[in-house]
């Protein structure tokens, strides 16, 4: 099985879906003769001609707008929103206009659209290229929202995405595009080669969404992640020492509730993660839902180690990053409470 | 603010010519006369077209006479048959809004004076070409026979609502009739429709796309977004603006009228405007035959200025005696599209006073008749109509978890 | 002093303001000749002229964005969002603009905007003339979110809110701008007129933001609403016989933690309620926040009584809002749990 | 896709003249000659000015001589001070360039080719109208002597970082020199300069602002919201759009310029239009002048387009050599902007081959000493440049309970 990077798992995806359905086409600003400028789409236009990926005006609206057009029509559009941060002009098509097209329409009209956004910090980024706007998907009832935290995942939750009948919103973390970076700067990023995860095959394959993946299993405690903080949770974990069960949500929603449940109901603590400003980020929801379906299971205040609640600094984005270090002092707080 | 400086800087906000108690002001209107305009081969360039951007298309004059380059040349059944839609449409809307008025719904918005805008360029197009309207089309639904019935059940949200009880009144969807689900958000449907149009191109396809918006509405992002991909990718798209001079009680000046046309705005996107007289049934059926044309040639998108008074409140929610002049509707100088095309039948001699009167009592008739039947299946307010479950359904293909649990809180 | 209902007092408070300061100005889509739909800033133009007051183009971005090229010159410009359902064009100034312009420019420019919104259901207005959509302020760092419940508040808060420095994002409850509407729909509503709170100064006073108010002192569980749901929650407890204390948040961020933690450790019980959808709603930071800070005085889970996650549906509304029956259960859930 | 229908619909897709490995291709431009192009009154009408969306007012030849009626007339000194301003631009371009190469910071995106743009500009404007500029107009900054050093004390995020290293490099803010805080947010600017032109007429100020965005960024919905209130309050804004040919690896004609120009786009909304030479110092100047006498007589904004090429690469994270020409730059027949107006002087007998050789040395010399100077402050990713507790600062005026509790739990 060929080794990936997540950016080639992902567009291994795209090429399968292409090659497969001609109704699948795929355009944002850079994504077309160019590939992207994550190279994402690297060579799809060579490969199937310029009215299947191409470039667009850097017009969000439009780039979400004219997407739901066609999959009104009945195709299957990728769309890539070059930065997450950038996706604050597409929202009001995403949020009023594909999220409900179905519901107001009585499933007259439906948006089978996929939007791929790469999201999260710790490039360098600074506060517009670096944001996690998860919990501004998650809040919109019709939208589905999807992070993978690894190539294999990264491709099957992809094709999966493209072949769903409702709108999905694709975050991809960028961080770990070419690495598993678990937050642990003293060392060397391991490429992804050397990754179990990085074996991808070439063909078709689904990872169905709304299935958590439990990437540790432990007995002490239950750490919630997503993205690349699946790694730094990891990473956390294994330097605490602390017997932690961490799980990859992989898809915010619809939610896998259940074995969320079945893990807190076991370990009866649980600590959350993510980068995204704290304040009604996702972990407030995941709080929220756990403390509401294991309230008499918890033996601690349930954790969130976040990003804070300020924009993204440029210069100081290590001390705004979850770090394992933040990630153990609140499993040490969840095992001591 | 007091003591200014010299070469002070002034702020400037536009006003309408009129206000309540004013008399109807429209001199500041240049009208051409009809049959004037020449009419370009479709194929002529953005370029060669940007002076249409500030005229306007006329046909008929206001004696019945269909004159110059632009007029259709229908024969007569055509003629009557868009005379008799826009009479039926217009019973349909008086008969709304009184229901609304009775307490039969909560909303209700006509497209008093505007008719010809929707019905004749919905005559004018394909049966199959794809329609992505404003709230303001209920005329292309009708003109494609679309059920009167049903659209009061989606009025009145009840039992048979399409909808499910789900929209406001008048958010229709009908994917059979080419219909695409009305949204209450301005202009959103603009660069959606352009990314239909783009699909049918894509597919080899050879249904052309058409959208309308409000002038109010144009200056929405959406229409900038529509207009560039439709101008990039040269969408097979009809852009229409439908220009009633009102956005709820803003004067067209709001949105930008002040200083140029809203056709105008196409020039800026290198897309052939055409500005025609909207109550000009000939006329607009004559820019649609031209612009669809010029789609289906693989030419491009064209933007279509309806000029047109919105004689109606804006919706059952406004009431214009606030902001306007009572009777400037009646001063509007281009008439009323109904009015304009019985005389041209009647000059024709294809159409009488008497023939109206039936046509109008029939349609009044055809209205009644579907409301009472509707009235029957309920009107909003009825308990039962729709099950409280049914709420949970569609927001997604299939039920997560978190709404069948969320159904089951509510035991519905 | 004078009677007002909240549309009153919400004119008044601007009258207030651009009366006393000649920065504060107005507008907004039909705001200026006609007074808004809602006719908030009526008389306002006639009283200070069309360009302290006046009608704007219907694109909510260039109001939003004018409007802080306004604030960023020295002005304190109020702005009106016709319905909150149409804010999200205006999102990314806000969210990447507005709340960050302090923060990117060390504060070498502010951004001292105020932002009215009608919010919220119950007046059958379809999916596009209910939304709540606190929780996407929330979330965005450097925005402050205000929503007041009666007519007292909403002049105090909204003159704090102006003379902020910072951007205040004002969620107008509609469902209550002309009488306390509790959600009982089978008593006729009273007017404002009869309720303590519409006694209204004519002059200027400010109710602080980041303060809550107890509106019912109670032993049994805390409640934590705002805007319409106050009331509702109001009567709930009066229907339910339940000794509740209900709080009303009145501002959302900054939040007046103390007040809550107070109250929870005291009742040892916490209902939330709120009419935006469920998942990622604000009730969700709510529910975390108090399990963060009284976790050990917990007695039962906390219990969110919101939206639901759908659309907001126009016929079906009197069953998406949250209405006494369903908080009375929320209540007596808490109280067995 | 395989059997087309007879008549059916074809996508669009634009694409450039010359792809790496042809040959760069500018044949399409139609470039009027030097001095050709008339000079309105301030007072027309933007109707009467259409035309000028789709020529290009030009002043120096390619020989140094200034012709027509748009030369600006200046004295020798100021047109040897923007040389020079260009010049120490485009030495601080240079080496910051080359600093984030060193690995010195994250990123830097420098104006190579589009110097005038902004330094005559600049100097045309007052200095204390109000600018709201994109990420490319670092010129303003440098021609309004903002210290060098407080630059790049912003670009490597050091201790002495006005911004307190919370900013991407080159997303400058300087109040007191009328320098908006850049964001990486396209096109977000425009509204808001037109909001603070607006705030400035409200306030019988009588300073006028200036904003800047790429062709590309045309495209974002903020560009039609500024326009749209441009044109409907007559904002004292002018409203620059930098037509360099490409945005990242897109060309100008996936933005829309494929049918038509940037600068006709302001013919859609009633604003008159300049196209200009943006290579030309002269000419820039010259229409700043006109456009920014015309805001200030409170006749309202111009959209002026300054068609340049972008001669270096995007940013630093950008490879030009993978979509365009490795010699389009020098392929582009409208020359360097440095060159030419150096060539001006010459020709005036104001400038000398060894002159400029001095006074280019002098240029990178002070940047040199700025450069040595920043970087004993530091550079990126030197610990404890700022405070972790800064952070938290400045997100509110005084900061809430949560971001105290945030901070404390950091350690700060
Ligand atoms: C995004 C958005 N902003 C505001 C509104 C509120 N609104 C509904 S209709 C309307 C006026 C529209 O005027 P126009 O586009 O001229 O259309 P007309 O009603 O005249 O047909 C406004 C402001 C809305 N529905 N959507
Ligand atoms: C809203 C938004 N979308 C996308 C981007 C990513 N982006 C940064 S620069 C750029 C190209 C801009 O091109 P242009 O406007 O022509 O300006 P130029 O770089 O040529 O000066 C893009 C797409 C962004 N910064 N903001
Ligand atoms: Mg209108
Ligand atoms: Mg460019």
């Amino acid at each position: 099985m060929p080794s990936m990077t997540m950016i080639q798992a992902l567009n291994s995806a795209l090429d399968t879906m292409m090659s497969r359905d001609p109704n699948v086409l795929t355009f944002g600003e850079d994504v077309g003769y160019f590939g992207g400028v994550f190279r994402v789409t690297e060579h799809l236009q060579e490969k199937y001609g310029a009215k299947r990926c191409f470039d667009a005006p850097i017009n969000e609206t439009g780039i979400a707008g004219a997407a739901i057009g066609m999959a009104v029509y009945g195709l299957r559009p990728v769309i890539e929103i070059q930065f997450a941060d950038y996706m604050y002009p597409a929202y009001d098509q995403l949020v009023s206009e594909a999220a409900r097209i179905r519901y107001r329409s009585a499933a007259d009209y439906t948006v089978p659209l996929t939007v791929r956004m790469p999201y999260g910090g710790g490039i360098y980024g600074g506060q517009t290229h670096s944001q996690s706007p998860e919990a501004l998907f998650t809040h919109v009832a019709g939208l589905k929202t999807v992070i993978p935290s690894t190539p294999y995942d990264a491709k099957g939750l992809l094709i999966s995405a493209i072949e769903d009948d409702d709108p999905v919103i694709f975050l991809e973390p960028k961080r770990v595009y070419n690495g598993p970076f678990d937050g642990r700067r003293d060392r060397p990023v391991q490429p992804w080669s050397k990754h179990a995860a990085s074996e991808v095959p070439d063909g078709y394959y689904k990872i169905p969404l709304g299935k958590a993946n439990i990437v540790r299993a432990g007995a002490d405690c239950t750490v919630l992640a997503y993205g690349t903080m699946v790694h730094v949770a990891l990473a956390a974990a294994e330097d605490a020492g602390i017997d932690a069960e961490v799980i990859d949500l992989r898809t915010l929603v619809p939610l896998d509730i259940e074995t969320i449940v079945q893990s807190v109901a076991k370990t009866g603590r649980c600590v959350i993660v993510h980068e995204a400003t704290r304040t009604s980020g996702f972990g407030a929801e995941l709080s929220a839902l756990v403390q509401e379906h294991c309230f008499y299971k918890l033996e601690a205040p349930i954790q969130r180690v976040t990003g804070f609640d300020t924009p993204y600094p440029h210069a100081l984005e290590w001390d705004y990053f979850p770090t394992p270090p933040r990630i153990i002092k609140a499993m040490r707080r969840v095992m001591e409470g | 603010m007091s003591s200014r400086k010299p070469n002070a800087l002034e702020m400037h906000v536009p006003a309408p010519r009129a206000r309540p108690g004013d008399k109807p002001d429209f001199s500041g209107w240049s009208l051409p006369e009809p049959g004037a305009t020449p009419r370009p081969d479709v194929d002529a360039s953005a370029g060669e077209m940007r002076d249409y951007a500030y005229g306007l298309v006329r046909v008929l004059d206001m004696e019945g006479n269909a004159l110059g380059p632009w007029a259709p040349h229908l024969p007569p059944e055509n003629l009557r048959r868009g005379l008799k839609t826009m009479l039926l449409t217009r019973a349909f809307d008086e008969r709304m809004h009184r229901a609304q008025r009775q307490g039969k719904t909560s909303f209700y918005m006509q497209c008093f004076g505007e008719e010809a805008v929707s019905v004749a360029q919905a005559m004018a197009l394909h049966p199959d070409d794809m329609c992505f309207p404003s709230y303001r089309q209920q005329g292309v639904l009708i003109t494609r026979d679309y059920p009167l019935i049903d659209m009061m059940h989606q009025i009145y949200s009840n039992a048979k609502d399409p909808m499910k009880g789900r929209q406001l009144p008048v958010m229709y969807s009908s994917k059979k009739d080419g219909f695409f689900s009305v949204s209450g958000n301005l202009a959103t449907q603009v660069p959606q429709a352009v990314g239909w149009a783009l699909a049918s191109a894509y597919s080899g396809d050879v249904r052309i796309a058409s959208t309308w918006l409000g002038e109010g509405s144009t200056a929405e992002g959406d229409f900038h977004a529509g207009m560039t991909f439709a101008s990039v990718y040269r969408a097979p798209v009809l852009i229409n603006v439908v220009n009633n001079q009102w956005a709820i009680s803003s004067f067209q000046g709001i949105a930008g009228g002040e200083n140029t046309t809203f056709a105008a705005r196409a020039v800026g996107y290198g897309i052939p405007p055409l500005r025609v007289d909207g109550n000009d049934f000939l006329a607009v059926y004559a820019v649609t035959q031209w612009a669809a044309e010029r789609a289906r040639s693989n030419l491009g998108p064209t933007l279509i200025e309806h000029f047109t008074y919105r004689a109606g409140p804006h919706s059952t929610s406004d009431d214009p005696a606030r902001y306007r002049p009572a009777d400037e509707a009646r001063a509007w100088p281009l008439g009323d599209p109904v009015e304009r095309l019985k005389q041209h039948l009647i000059t024709l001699g294809e159409w009488s006073e008497e023939q109206h009167r039936t046509a109008q009592e029939a349609a009044v008739e055809t209205v009644r008749t579907a409301g009472r039947e509707a009235e029957k299946v309920g009107v909003l307010g009825v308990e039962g109509a729709h099950t409280r479950g049914s709420m949970f359904e569609d927001v997604y293909s299939e039920m997560p978890w978190h709404l069948k649990q969320q159904r089951d809180e509510l035991g519905a």
